[in-house]
């Protein structure tokens, strides 16, 4: 099994998860995080205060895939969050040796 | 019948062009020639209005247009500041303050002839403008209390995020003794010195908002800078408590200056509608000259600029024209923007909330301003053989007293303070932040 | 004594209605036959209390009811634009608006007279509706300033998270100009159009509410739907700012509805009631009208049934019943809850805030209603020659009249905005929030 | 002249107590011997304030208070039940609840004559303390259903984050038709068992603070610990709006305590006085009592110390002087700390926001208490033959009234109420929360 | 060494952290996420505007732990989670290489 | 390619993200998390109800980097987030096997 993790603007979640539910993948888990690259940030001026603010805000998305559906789920997450803008974000692929869904301890596959 | 004798501000001609349009008021017209005093019930409903107003603006106005600007981690230190000190104020008040302040004495501070308001009771009167007119004393008291509830609070400001609480609370009584008591007294007991110089100050630009933006810019050298300053992002943590903040001072404010007037007559709806146009005027000055020098119009710098209106119009509520009033709220908020954003910069101290650059500096122009508005060729109402250069002069040698008085004094109280309990947290408990430090809490669970 | 002439309503037989019940007070007792006009203190007091109110309605009040309902990206841009408009207009107000609107002219507008405040001095005295009683000049005009301040403010929840601030800026000023000016006069003044066909307005129905929520569907329609909308989740982002701002809206209200009968006497005391009872009723009947067609009853609801309630009593405050009143804050309330959940979904317009909703159809629905709750036969005050016929075919004239006027001015001085300096931002730029965008600054911080 | 005949409170020598001071008002001296009543704008400007006032405290002021003390699931729901029992309560009021409370009837309750406010006018009149001085009688409807609009609010506190909607509607109408009116009648009607008695409760210690306690205890009681309580981590969510609540609970108690005066009068400013020193003086002795007690002094201390002080001084406010009116603050703070932290976790139930810790137990405290701080030895006002030990036991035999009366009638209520509609919500739909499961909306998004 | 990643409802946290206790874990980091799932979410209204609203609030707890200990550390969590209803959540476990105290530069089995 | 995952303090970000520039690393990820380890919490008190809160306010810091890099990242990381106080935080690194840049569909060392 692999863990796909992508790195996403905020305001394409739902076209992500259209398209991943689109192509079977019925489950996910969303963090809010702060991302830092080559889209620059903006300045807030505070009266005299003015900060360079660099952090930008970003989605990551996790997905549990068996291994055989790694391309599938990086091509529709790709195809779904791109906007050709800079800070589009990343998707980064590992793998995971176990998984288990607590409600009924099914493991691996099943766990999904 | 027993009178109270406090008289609060009163240059006599100046009472007296506030009389002439009280001369409609069929009341006054019944009144005998010198009989008894008269007390109006609606001049009553207005003073209680004033006082709650007041206390509006401190707890949870000024509360929250302070919160709003400090980290997260510090929001409940600010709100507890600023509460305990009004508290604390206000028993201190009755104790001895109302005294020290307004009874007898001489030029520069009053006795102890009414503390813990002894002789004080229902039949007691205080004077208003207006000859003959007068209020229940109890009322005075509770008014003038609030301004002595608010004025140390201002301070706060000056050091929020990095101060003890203990040093907080200690410093506050001292200077309210040693500061305020006598500043209120030289300014509006009719004995005082500034009051005899004939400065005039309608609601308290020197009393509080030069006193309390001195002795915040002396507390800030004294204490230093926040941990991180100048390096990390120190963000005001929720701009929208600050903004209902100025909101609530805005509305309060009519009662320190409109209830200044200790009547409710034409004089006050004068003062009303300054503590409009003024601020109004203000607000939009900060925010178009920030919008040209910055690039943007930010909602701070609105209610900065709103906050330095209120400041600045203070001491000229009641005798400026609404003209006067709108020219000299914009033009401190220019002052004010360029103090904030640039010369305290140059300086390099760390006044964690602006309150010198808003309060000291708003004050100070509104305090110098009040002696041009007041002219009646620039549609103020007047003082007694007003001269213009006289009239400035005399105003900003009021300035001058009580920046110096209130510069040294709180000089000496914080030294004193840092001796006797300290002034400042240890750098991991600054980083901590004080909510948990200070209080035990924390300002927002989910 | 030079006198304001201005006279703010006053059907006259309604007028003496009013003076019936002040016939009790010692004063007017007193006062000889044609003598001089008389100033009370106590309608100083309250005349200045209610200045206070509608400011607090505004700020914080406004700014809150409508930020909490915007996402959090957007919360100071809201917050901004209330105020600043408020600034805006009172400034405008003082310089050219109060004479525009209230001094001399013909049946649409006002003069140039009054230009800034020319003229007004401490000594003018503006009419009451009660022969003889008057207020100082300057509270008539702060009371009105306070008006036009908060009307603009009330369209920008139509097209709130994706204006332009400075087009919001540009609009207010020729909005209040050509839209607000003109309606006020005719509805308010004693040479009016609308005032002289008698139609009831007792503080503002048609020019206050209908004539923003109005502006506001046309400004809905101009400018187009927010991006994302009817797809992405738009939700409140602070619920309970929105309830404070509730609260305050309320809470400031009295001064809208009471203050409007410029007096402090029994008539006053009847709008007072009237603004609790039909507020409570409506408030209610949102929330039982939701429960029952949604299956939960929410607080946005609850919120949203007392501002309609405010709406809806206000053009009736002191003409109806407490019984009347009741009834017609909750059938606003059901009307207003079917347009906002049903009507507005079907039509597919974006009017962020509902300010049409709320404020154009519970104005409506007032504005037409006080010509059937006025009826003595239901509790009302009644007024001389009363027929409900009449009367609500006078209603729905002067409804019609200001749905026209300003649906063809404000759709006019949209599209003179938009060429001037752009309505909207970039569909990047609504993405990102206007607050970075437009103020440089985020709400919230850690 | 049709005269309303409410009296409030007026143990005859009290009044005259307090009219000594009205005597130098001068509308009083030119009054004829026994001539109409007179009815005094400033009274009327006072009341409507203070009925303004009333309403803030309860929306936003209660509503914020209680609500940043939740966890931010349940936040709106106490928003929604602070602010629907209060429209409900206002439309009950004028239905039958004005009428049982203060038409005629017998010593426990009154009678059906003003069902619909049948027979109010504006010409109708009410009482005050004073002889030949009356107010409007719509004025004293407001004011009086203010106070029975809020006191079923304060229950709510004891069962928040678990109560279902319909249970606290229901229980809210029933409550304050069989506890509120009648405990209302008893202590202000002029035929009231306990008025008659010559209890003392100048502004509703035992008929709003005692008697909304009791039922909170009982409800507590009855209704059982929230899912988790002992074990997680149930922390306020937003104690930055549970000070915004306490600030405007202070600012709007003078409504409360000084308007319970129905005169703008020296007798109303010393409660003015009073409601600030008692305040001021509870909230610093809960924040030392807790610096000792606990080694860090809280905001939420301070805060609760502050509401404290409110409930003790709301019998006294105005027939105690003002160090009396202190050091009943600071006792009663002091009590309600040692109940709150030590008595309550001891005895194990969970009244969630500790309205029984606060409102009963310093309810109980102050309406004790004013039986002492009124004996003119210790500056308070004096009633007529005062002998303190007396005086006393009528304070307890009020309080105990109260206290039965309440105790048992909320029991029978809450069960009814539970056979009804339910009272508690499941345990899954506890842990969602209440905002979701009863309104389907939540406090906050992004 | 692994690194067990643990998607759990939010009020089971504190019997996940004592029963890790129980085991000898004492270290482990939690992020607030939204999951989306087979658990069905609510719907939100606001005034006229209904939203479906699919993502539930979740804890993501990560624990890294010698290699033996895994089974012990999954069976500790899982039964600590469980309330054998839809949505009790998921565990994952993956493969660290490294671990770093960052206070000692401990290493390892140490820095855990 | 390594994903090196940081457990930091919060007020150590600015000084992590400048040393990671510092080493020519231009992009990372952060999230607010609650750490829970040897570092002792402390106690809230509200009212009558005492808490101790064990959780405490950490930043995880995730940065994707060529295999070759970690050790200078890790060091990096390590050094600037030292203050040699307990609760400095932890380093962990795994392997991602695949990554890409959503913007431009560059893959692995292209994406990064
Ligand atoms: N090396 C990295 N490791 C982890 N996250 C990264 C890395 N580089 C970029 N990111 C994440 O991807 C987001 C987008 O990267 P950025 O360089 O701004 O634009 P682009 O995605 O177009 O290359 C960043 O905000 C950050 O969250
Ligand atoms: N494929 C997946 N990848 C990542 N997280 C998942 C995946 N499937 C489910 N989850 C997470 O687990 C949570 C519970 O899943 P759900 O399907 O609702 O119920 P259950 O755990 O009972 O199977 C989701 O809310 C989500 O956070
Ligand atoms: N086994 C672990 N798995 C995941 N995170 C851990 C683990 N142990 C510690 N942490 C994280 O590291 C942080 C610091 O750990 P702690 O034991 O308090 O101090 P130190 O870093 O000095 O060893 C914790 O707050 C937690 O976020």
């Amino acid at each position: 099994m692999k863990l796909v993790m992508a790195i996403i603007k905020p305001f394409k979640l739902d076209e992500v998860r259209d398209a991943l539910t689109g192509i079977g993948v019925h489950g996910l888990t969303v963090t809010e995080v702060k991302g830092y690259g080559r889209q620059k940030g903006h300045t807030e001026i505070y009266r005299g205060a003015e900060y360079a603010v660099s952090f930008l805000p970003k989605l990551k998305i996790e997905v549990a895939v068996a291994a055989g559906s790694v391309d599938k789920v990086v091509e529709a997450i790709a195809a779904a969050a791109k906007t050709g803008q800079i800070g589009d974000g990343k998707i980064f692929v590992y793998s995971i040796e176990q998984a288990v869904r607590i409600r009924t301890g099914e493991t691996d596959g099943d766990a999904l | 019948m027993k009178l109270g004798s406090v008289l609060r501000w009163g240059a006599p001609a100046l009472a007296a062009g506030l009389m002439m349009s009280a001369a409609a008021f069929a009341q006054d017209a019944a009144a005998p020639a010198a009989a008894a005093p008269t007390v109006d019930k609606g001049d009553v409903a207005w003073m209680i209005v004033s006082c709650v107003l007041v206390l509006f603006m401190t707890i949870p106005g000024l509360a929250l247009f302070y919160g709003g600007l400090v980290r997260a981690k510090n929001m409940l230190s600010v709100l507890m500041q600023v509460s305990a000190i009004a508290c604390l104020m206000m028993v201190v008040w009755i104790v001895y303050g109302y005294s020290l302040a307004f009874s007898g004495g001489n030029a520069f501070i009053g006795d102890f002839g009414k503390i813990f308001l002894s002789g004080v009771t229902s039949e007691s009167l205080a004077d208003t403008f207006t000859d003959g007119v007068k209020i229940p004393e109890y009322i005075f008291i509770a008014f003038q209390m609030t301004f002595a509830a608010i004025t140390p609070a201002l301070i706060i400001g000056a050091f929020a995020e990095r101060i003890k609480f203990s040093a907080v609370l200690l410093f506050s009584v001292l200077w309210v003794t040693f500061c305020y008591y006598p500043i209120a007294h030289m300014v509006w007991a009719s004995n005082g010195m500034i009051f005899n110089w004939g400065a005039l100050d309608f609601a308290g630009g020197t009393v509080v908002h030069i006193n309390s933006g001195v002795a915040a810019l002396v507390g800030a050298l004294v204490i230093g800078k926040r941990v991180g300053y100048g390096k990390d992002i120190i963000a005001p943590h929720s701009l929208p408590l600050t903004l209902i903040g100025a909101g609530m001072l805005w509305v309060g404010w009519f009662g320190f200056n409109a209830g200044s007037n200790l009547e409710s007559n034409a004089g006050t709806t004068l003062a009303v509608l300054n503590t409009f146009v003024a601020t109004a005027g203000a607000g939009l000055a900060w925010m178009f000259v920030e919008w040209a020098a910055k690039g943007k119009p930010s909602m701070l710098g609105l209610a900065s600029g709103i906050v330095a209106g209120l400041v600045a119009i203070t001491p000229a509520a009641g005798v400026s024209g609404p003209m006067g009033a709108l020219v000299l709220g914009a033009v401190a908020a220019v002052v004010c923007f360029i103090f904030c954003t640039t010369v305290k910069n140059a300086l390099g101290y760390d006044d964690s909330l602006d309150v010198f650059g808003i309060h000291g500096v708003g004050g100070i122009v509104g305090a110098i301003g009040t002696g041009i508005v007041v002219s009646p060729a620039l549609g103020g109402v007047g003082v007694d053989g007003y001269a213009m250069a006289s009239q400035v002069v005399t105003q900003i040698k009021a300035v001058a007293v009580t920046i110096v008085w209130t510069g040294v004094g709180s000089f000496i109280l914080y030294k004193i303070v840092d001796v006797l309990v300290g002034l400042r947290v240890s750098v991991e408990e600054e980083r901590e932040g004080l909510d948990l430090i200070s209080h035990g809490e924390r300002a927002y669970h989910s």
